[in-house]
């Protein structure tokens, strides 16, 4: 089962911006070792391309920030991570991820519906998602947002695959530092530093954050 | 905020030098550097065609064009065509045929018009709805900036100019 | 009337204009171009979000950005009462948002720094935390029960802003519960915007030592305008300049009061310094006046023959968060109830509900008197698909129909008085000069070989000219309108109006019309709109009602002068008045041609040789309420064809025949129906604001809100009847809107004309080619 | 409006120009004609720290004939195209597509280079060039490389330039006799990207066969598309309608539009299969010739 919905509304009201990606694939790991790598945010967050999770607020809220950038184009969202439902029984999880652009132009929210099943030896891991974006880039980007939707969430797939087979997962917590830029897209991991602490006020403002030298998502 | 670049270029014929940042449009280099404000901004995504002017010699839209390229170029804008204190024959058909109304999207479409008839004098109608298509008026309907342009070409190939 | 020379230009003449000298130099004074020592520049902060919470607004980081000057949120405007303002409706409409935003691009924080560079690089700074809250973008959803709430702020807890009804229900629930045929449509009038190449804007002037504020505003109602600020603000009317300089089209765009005026002017009375603030494209389509979005359901009762019994409209009206509708006051749902247009019906029945939406307010008329274009639409369509459940032609149809010309005055069973009208002679000419039979045929052959060809007929009655003050006010000004001229010493003439021209031409029409009254040739007549403290207060130009208002006041005035002239003629030529006869330019008396004495001559002696008793100068002023509206009429025909395989429609020909009664200059007329009509076709094929799900603005720039260039725009055919307006001091009735307001149902009919074999019965606008191709998919015509 | 700050640099070399590039990373950008990236940087969508202008560099702006291919310097400007009595002759394709980029002004800035470099599907040039079979020169510290053009487009606005690398030539292989091609799209209105377009090159033989056929396909997926199966579906057949129909359809199918406000992704596809036909009549009327 594999299908993208761009769902059109009725009438004149044009077209949703509520991107659906059902996905279904197959990985050749035991489920319960990738049930504890995909209820773990932090786990998962390092393969959502250019997604970082930079700190955790409670036991289901996380902080995090993600930078898109397609083309010419970047977009830097922070915001928060929530596991809404986890049935470590079912091996069910929902995780909310929304975040507002640094620069005031919109949002973007998440909703990842994640089940495991066990199939002959592997895990069929069955990922519903839905993306609903908001401001600037669903005004300007309808011709592009299905389209970095689906890029992203193929290497959502691909990164998954391979974080859950490298030799450390089982054991050690997954690394919150950025890992190497591994997008097709020129997707790239950034930490947001400079607006970061733009946020808190620690350092003094400058016109444009995204250009802060120490930028370590900068190759 | 970046350095200031030094631009110097030639503007109707008058040379010009002045400083301003890389992010500087054109457009409002010429407007509120250089104060000419005939070439007007109608909108943000390169599409009206009122801020065109001729960089050497060829049309472009000055609010897609950084000041900073335009270092060392010539440019002309609606000020810049009448030539010995006479109106252009562009300018002359505009207002003999009705071909503006609220005046804003004037200064590019002759500037456009400009280009088009020294490329080719005796365009077609056809011709000069496709040499004016990067150029957006919201009163007119185009017919008469079309008769505009036919009486201008007519004209300068009576030796108007 | 006694068409004057060409060197006195008076009407009916196609007198170059006057303004375009400045036009074609580059040396227009828009309002942009406004260029004040020490201003300083202002960018607005707006909502990503349709509707959402504003939790908190921190401006530090965006203060810290140099040349930063003041920024200002809902709250700093909250302390001066500043945080709301009154909308034209009735309604009120945040400046800046407090609590929480209602549409996305709703203005939040207004910055203001000493170049447009810190201003814009500040503006993406300000950090607004929201909450977003359920979007409603459909209106049919907004009176569920589970609708969110939009307007907390009202009493009301619903989103309902009105309901409006007019006409005898009974009487025509009646007539269709016995008639033979009744046919019906859904048709959406969809949200559009006028976009005027200029956007809005303004450079706003406190002077602390005089304490006078001037604004350069791109108003088309100055008058008006300033007094909105001096009730809103407080400041004393007398010390409110507005000035509209030169306006680059406003199509009613340009009515509203918009919060980034009322923030500029915060901004300069706080910093003592001029303050410019210019949308961009993008804001003005995503937040200032839109128009139409009227969700319309029209039935017609009709007999076996085709003569309509009676009709009932339905319609729901979308104004968005605030209702910013630019209406008369007693007319929420503004002069929609001509929707029974050129035709005789006994009965009608028409209602309209208000509703609240997360989109942007307005509601205003885009090159429209009040919701006629909504109107018109309607009824052309609705004869159309009468027409088709016929079998009948929808020409015959109309021509049966037609209000006959012997009729007029006509009251409408909505209410309305048409004061003249011959809609048979524009029906005959334009089916003449289009060809129809011809096309008929034609189209009959094409049917056979499989092509898709379509004729399209609107036979369209305009209502324009508001006043009469007795039933028209906004806000409770009453809708005159004033001309004021004066005769200087040499004869040559400054003339001054309350309405303001945004590219029709008044500069050249209005001196036109002095010529025509006193003689004065039209070129050493001055025509001066926009500033207020030397013009006479009108209500502006917008719904056509600048020929029917200010131009019949200028007539007024200037016979007023006429009659003053004439005793200072009989003094001068010591004839009796009795016995002086006028034509043009002079008084001389009867029988002798030659004892005769100019209006130069004239106005020389009203300041250096004044007769006794009489006061010095020659001067008067206007104020002019019409009797009545003025209806004009037209019928449009449209011919198109259809690409089967791509689906796009090419308009091979367009007639329209308008008839505005007398005109003043036909050069300008022409030019305005070329205009309107590609703003008409522009509508019925392109353009839409829409929205998403949650309430992201589809069209929100030229890239998608689409202008159409010249090479997509049709050749356009025009040819006038002349029905003089009854009561109109010289027979005019107003002509800006009729070819958009005319032209929607002729293109729309000419499609579904096309398609009508196939059972095609309507098609809502805009449309687009792949709307034609679904359906072309749906009938197995292509694919 | 106002783009956000960026410094400026002016390189007069290719050597230059690419170690300025390799100097400030990926937030510097390449300028060539601007009319792709100066509308985001205005809109902020776009912010490169630097800008790297390219356009005083002298000898990227040429159309000529050279070793079996036609030549076209990554800095030359549609409007050059538009104008070129080679490419009016013998490039039918490359000239229907030239004209039809956005309006006359954004022509005379606007770069071949510029456009298939940005990798945007809704550019023309790109599924041109996959119908002409182009490569592509890339010149980067280390030199020239030529990438064929089927290798070219990676992914929505990403293609196979490294970052150092800057499209420097456009090699064309020069058809042969009894050549044609025609780039047919539909756009909503004049400036707009396409809905959909195709472009067609095809070679015929003696005997009027397709001996070789090229077909690609604008703003319909990802990343421009050659429709690889509607050219097999020409292979050595004769243009009968059955032939077109059967190439129509088999790009149609290889088309993976989404839906926008031009239109549904059936749209689209009916709208290339449409457009594929139309195209490939002209194309062969002109190879025809």
């Amino acid at each position: 089962m594999e299908g993208v919905e761009h769902s059109e509304g009725e009438g004149n009201y044009g077209l949703s911006m509520a991107i659906k990606i059902e996905k279904t694939f197959r990985v050749d790991e035991p489920v319960e070792k990738v049930w504890a790598f995909l209820s773990d945010p932090k786990k998962v967050g390092v393969c959502v391309p250019g997604a970082q999770i930079t700190e955790q607020v409670d036991e289901r809220t996380y902080k995090g920030a993600i930078r898109v950038k397609v083309g010419p184009s970047v977009t830097d969202y922070k915001g928060e991570v929530q596991i809404v439902r986890k049935d470590d029984a079912a091996h069910e999880i929902e995780i909310l991820g929304k975040g507002q652009d640094v620069r005031g132009k919109g949002s973007a929210s998440m909703k990842m519906t994640g089940k495991l099943c066990s199939v002959d030896g592997g895990t069929e891991v069955i990922n519903i998602s839905e993306l609903n974006v908001v401001g600037i880039l669903a005004q300007m980007g309808s011709r592009v947002i299905q389209e970095v939707s689906n890029i992203m969430f193929e290497q959502f797939v691909a990164n998954f695959k391979k974080q859950l087979q490298s030799p450390d997962v089982a054991g050690t917590e997954a690394t919150t530092a950025a890992a190497k830029p591994i997008s097709a897209v020129g997707v790239a991991f950034s930490a947001l530093r400079a607006a970061v602490t733009r946020h808190s006020g620690s350092e003094e403002a400058k016109p444009d954050p995204a250009k802060s030298p120490g930028d370590p998502g900068a190759k | 905020m970046a350095k200031k670049e030094l631009i110097k270029l030639k503007i109707n014929g008058a040379e010009r030098e002045v400083a301003a940042e890389p992010r500087m449009l054109l457009v409002y280099f010429i407007r509120e550097q250089l104060g000419l404000t005939g070439t007007h901004v109608g909108c943000d995504t390169s599409n009206c065609g009122a801020c065109t002017v001729l960089m050497n010699g060829k049309t472009v839209k000055s609010c897609t064009v950084f000041a900073v390229q335009a270092d060392g170029a010539e440019i002309m804008t609606v000020e810049g065509l009448p030539s010995n204190g006479a109106l252009h024959p562009l300018q002359e058909g505009f207002k003999e045929e009705h071909g503006l109304q609220c005046g804003f999207c004037t200064p590019g479409m002759l500037m456009s018009s400009y280009a088009l008839l020294k490329k080719n004098p005796n365009p077609t109608e056809a011709e000069i709805r496709w040499g004016i298509s990067g150029n957006l008026c919201r009163c007119t309907g185009y017919q008469n900036i079309v008769k505009a342009v036919q009486f201008a070409s007519k004209k300068m190939a009576q030796g108007g100019k | 009337m006694q068409k004057t020379s060409a060197e006195i230009s008076g009407m009916g003449h196609s007198m170059k204009r006057k303004e375009d000298g400045r036009f074609i130099q580059g040396k227009g004074n828009y309002v942009d171009d406004v260029n004040l020592p020490h201003m300083v520049y202002a960018q607005m902060v707006r909502s990503p979000y349709a509707h959402a919470r504003i939790k908190s607004i921190n401006t530090d980081a965006a203060k810290k950005v140099p040349g930063v000057l003041a920024i200002i949120t809902g709250e700093d405007l909250a302390k001066a009462n500043l945080a709301w303002m009154p909308t034209l409706s009735y309604d009120k409409q945040m400046v800046l948002a407090t609590g929480k935003v209602l549409f996305q691009a709703q203005e939040v924080a207004f910055v203001v720094a000493e170049d447009r560079y810190a201003a814009a690089d500040a503006a993406e700074l300000v950090e607004v935390d929201y909450e977003e809250l359920p979007v409603l973008v459909d209106p049919h959803k907004a009176m569920d029960a589970d609708a969110p709430l939009l307007r907390d702020d009202r009493t009301e807890k619903n989103n309902k802003i009105f309901h409006w009804e007019v006409g005898d229900k009974a009487a025509t629930d009646k007539a269709f519960k016995e008639a033979a045929v009744v046919s019906k449509v859904d048709a959406l009038s969809p949200r559009c915007h006028p976009a005027p190449l200029e956007t809005c804007g303004c450079v706003a002037d406190y002077n602390k030592a005089t304490e006078r504020l001037t604004v350069w505003l791109t108003s088309q109602a100055p008058h008006a305008h300033r007094t909105v600020f001096a009730l809103v603000g407080g400041i004393p009317e007398q010390n409110i300049r507005i000035i509209s300089p030169d306006i680059g089209g406003g199509f009613g765009n340009k009515v509203p009061v918009y919060p980034g005026y009322v923030c500029a002017v915060v901004a300069s009375l706080t910093l003592g310094r001029p303050v410019k603030w210019i949308e961009t494209r993008s804001e003005n389509l995503q937040s200032t006046g839109f128009a139409r979005d009227y969700h319309m359901t029209a039935e017609v009762a009709a007999d076996k023959d085709g003569k309509v019994k009676a009709m009932r409209v339905k319609t729901l009206a979308d104004h968005g968060a605030f209702n910013a509708a630019a209406q008369p006051t007693k007319f929420p749902a503004g002069l929609f109830s001509i929707c029974t247009g050129s035709y005789d019906f006994p009965n009608a029945f028409c209602e309209v509900d208000g509703v609240y939406t997360n989109k942007a307010p307005g509601g205003i008329a885009y090159r429209c008197s009040f919701r006629v274009t909504e109107a018109a639409y309607l009824i052309e369509r609705v004869m159309d698909v009468l027409a088709d459940d016929l079998k009948m032609d929808p020409v015959e149809l109309r021509k049966k129909n037609f209000i006959p010309a012997a009729k007029f005055p006509y009251k409408s069973p909505l209410g309305w008085t048409y004061d003249s009208g011959d809609y048979h002679a524009a029906m005959k000419l334009a089916l003449d000069t289009v060809g129809y039979d011809a096309l008929l045929k034609e189209q009959a052959e094409k049917r056979k070989k499989g092509e898709l060809m379509g004729i399209g007929i609107s036979s369209f009655t305009e209502i324009v000219g508001a006043g009469p003050a007795h039933t028209f006010d906004i806000l409770g000004i009453k809708m005159f309108d004033s001309a004021e001229i004066r005769i200087h010493p040499t004869g040559k003439a400054i003339c001054r109006m309350g309405t303001k021209s945004q590219g029709q031409g008044h500069e050249t029409t209005y001196a036109q019309i002095v010529a025509q009254e006193l003689g004065i040739p039209a070129k050493d007549v001055q025509v001066e709109e926009g500033d207020t403290d030397t013009a006479p207060y009108g209500l502006g130009t917008y719904a056509s009602r600048s020929t029917p208002t200010s131009g019949a006041a200028t007539a007024m005035a200037a016979r007023k002068i006429r009659e003053k002239a004439k005793k200072i003629a009989a003094f001068l030529l010591e004839a009796s008045e009795e016995d002086l006869e006028w034509e043009p330019g002079k008084f001389f008396v009867k029988g002798a041609p030659s004892k005769a004495k100019t209006i130069q001559e004239i106005a020389f002696a009203a300041y250096t040789n004044i007769p006794p008793g009489l006061e010095a100068g020659l001067e008067a002023v206007d104020y002019y309420d019409p009797p009545n509206l003025t209806f004009p009429f037209g019928t449009y025909i449209a011919v198109v064809d259809i690409d089967k395989g791509t689906g796009e429609i090419k308009v091979r020909r367009f007639v329209a025949v308008d008839d505005c009664g007398n005109i003043i200059n036909p050069m300008i007329v022409e030019g305005q129906i070329h205009g309107g009509l590609t703003e008409g076709f522009a509508i019925a094929f392109m353009q839409e604001i829409g929205y998403d799900e949650n309430g992201n603005v589809q069209g929100g720039t030229f890239m998608d809100y689409l202008i159409p260039t010249a090479v997509e725009t049709p050749h356009w055919e025009t040819g006038k009847t002349t029905t003089p307006s009854p009561h109109h001091p010289f027979g005019a009735k107003g002509v800006g809107e009729s070819p958009t307001v005319g032209s929607p149902g002729a293109f729309v009919n000419a499609v579904v004309d096309a398609l009508s074999h196939l059972g095609v019965k309507h098609i809502d606008m805009p449309i687009t080619p792949w709307k034609v191709w679904n359906i072309l998919k749906e009938k197995g015509i292509t694919g | 409006m106002i783009p956000p700050a960026f410094e400026y640099l002016r390189p007069k070399t290719l050597p230059e120009a690419v170690g300025l590039l390799q100097q400030h990373g990926d937030d510097a950008k390449i300028l060539s004609g601007g009319q792709s990236l100066i509308p985001m940087m205005k809109l902020r969508l776009a912010r490169p720290s630097h800008l790297i202008d390219i356009n005083r560099i002298a000898g990227l702006s040429y159309i000529k004939e050279d070793g079996g291919f036609l030549k076209i310097g990554g800095l030359t400007r549609e409007v050059e195209i538009e104008a070129s009595e080679l490419v009016r002759t013998k490039y039918p394709l490359l000239l229907d597509t030239a004209t039809v980029i956005a309006d006359p002004q954004v022509r005379n800035m606007a770069t071949v280079g510029g456009n298939l470099a940005h990798g945007d599907p809704a550019n023309d040039h790109p599924a041109t060039m996959l119908a002409l079979g182009a490569q592509i020169v890339a010149t980067g510290a280390k030199g020239e490389r030529v990438i064929a053009i089927d290798d070219f487009f990676v992914s929505l606005f990403t293609t196979s330039l490294e970052h150092g690398e800057i499209l420097t030539e456009i090699r064309i292989p020069i058809p042969p006799p009894k050549s044609g091609g025609a780039y047919l799209k539909l756009e909503r209105k004049v400036g707009d990207f396409a809905t959909a377009a195709v472009a067609v090159q095809i070679t015929l033989d003696g005997a009027g066969a397709v001996q070789k056929a090229g077909i690609g396909l604008t703003n319909v997926g990802p990343t421009p598309i050659r429709a690889r199966s509607a050219e097999a579906a020409l292979q050595g057949k004769k243009l009968d309608a059955a032939t077109i129909g059967a190439a129509a359809q088999a790009a149609a199918d290889a088309a993976q539009p989404s839906a926008d406000l031009r239109g549904p992704a059936e749209y689209k596809k009916g709208l290339i299969k449409e457009l594929t036909k139309r195209a490939l009549a002209r194309a062969a009327e002109r190879a025809g010739k």
